[in-house]
């Protein structure tokens, strides 16, 4: 069971969670045992400690969402997890504020632990987004990931 | 399908993010060179392409990928009429 | 930072996350970059596949929570984290109800995920908890823990 | 504090879970015996006072583990007056 969202403006994440739940509670007609939840952030400040403005999320419409998608049915094939959440945000994202939400449920915590992780990693790696730090009005792109 | 390419068909190509903002543009139809069909019986590959669009540097950097309507594919898969090409610079999501 | 509680009644984890957001923003003035969590619900049946009546869940005052206290500092210590809660429930817990959560906060998703799941697994095999499952008016006492 | 135990001194001792139910009963105060002391001059262990209160079985099973005043500790540490030992059965939480 996929819920996977691009969110064009900030989100609540908890609020992302409670319907999720909801959603979870609705189909299933029980609670799972276990939930990962990941939950990023835009950092106050860039790669070079320049001050953040904004970091900019780029996507390719449509295989964005697909390759999301994809990547999340692998991943809850491969640990046999219940369900997976992903909410990414698109568009200018401000410090501090909400950027990706994955949350996994599953039987057990392994696999929910682990799906959880693996998710993340792969939409950070396979899923098409950009991101671009402003920060005093120049704009940087970014070609890699935070490290692990 | 197996079906070959009209050289002078059009594939849509789509550059994003850093691509986008080194050549000015972010989508254009392009018509398959005759050449490029020569070099390649089953269709002109992303490759050719890129080399066709003069997009920099002219041997495609090892971070690029290439995505064919909507699905990463391989540098030198076989382009069909109508087909829509995207070259992406390195991911960085999550 | 850690906000430990033991809960003797049913909680939502979300509004424990909520709290927890609340109080981090309060203290930190920013909001972390990465969040891992983990919500671990009672499941419907036990471990011989008889339906549960409820879970029981018996402690240690005073040790339980001072043991886990230790736990998550040394956890958050060893992984540089910069905040954890955890509430666990105590007392009889029905199906489908929360039984733990535990939130980390750090700076970059690999330590928050790491001292999330090792923290779990340490207040699964170090704090004195001693879970009882009830099922049609017998008790049994568990003696280990499901599976990683 | 190196201060020997007095052999009269109470020590409390607490069971949980199963072994609380095993024997029936939570708690007690218990008087150190004499002949405990004397294998022990720094005090007497819990592994002594487990035999002492006739805990099932006599040789304290692999999952149990002690606590004294609410840390875990070792099978023969040594107990002073006013302590509070706990035998603690497999733990399973979270």
């Amino acid at each position: 069971m996929l819920a996977i969202q691009l969110e064009a403006e900030s989100f609540e994440p908890l609020q992302a969670l409670a319907e999720w739940h909801q959603w979870l509670a609705a189909e299933l007609g029980l609670r799972p045992a276990a939930e990962s939840h990941f939950l990023g952030r835009v950092r106050p400040s860039g790669a070079h400690d320049a001050l953040l403005t904004a970091l900019e999320l780029e996507h390719y419409p449509g295989m964005t969402e697909t390759c999301i998608a994809s990547l999340a049915a692998a991943a809850a094939g491969r640990h046999g997890a219940t369900a997976v959440l992903v909410r990414h945000r698109i568009g200018l994202v401000l410090p501090g504020d909400a950027i990706v939400l994955v949350a996994v449920a599953a039987d057990r915590r392994g696999p929910a632990q682990r799906c959880c992780q693996e998710l993340l990693e792969a939409l950070k790696h396979e899923a098409p987004f950009w991101k671009r730090e402003w920060s005093q009005g120049v704009g940087r792109w970014i070609t890699g990931n935070t490290p692990l | 399908m197996a079906v070959s390419a009209d050289p002078a068909s059009p594939v849509q190509v789509r550059l994003f993010a850093s691509l986008r903002e080194a050549t000015g543009w972010s989508e254009q139809l392009v018509e398959l060179a005759a050449t490029a069909k020569g070099a390649n019986p089953a269709g002109p590959t992303p490759e050719q392409l890129w080399r066709q669009l003069g997009l920099q540097p002219a041997t495609p950097p090892a971070g690029v990928r290439v995505a064919i309507n909507q699905q990463f594919a391989a540098w030198d898969a076989s382009l069909v009429a109508g087909d829509e090409l995207a070259f992406l610079p390195p991911i960085s999501g999550g």
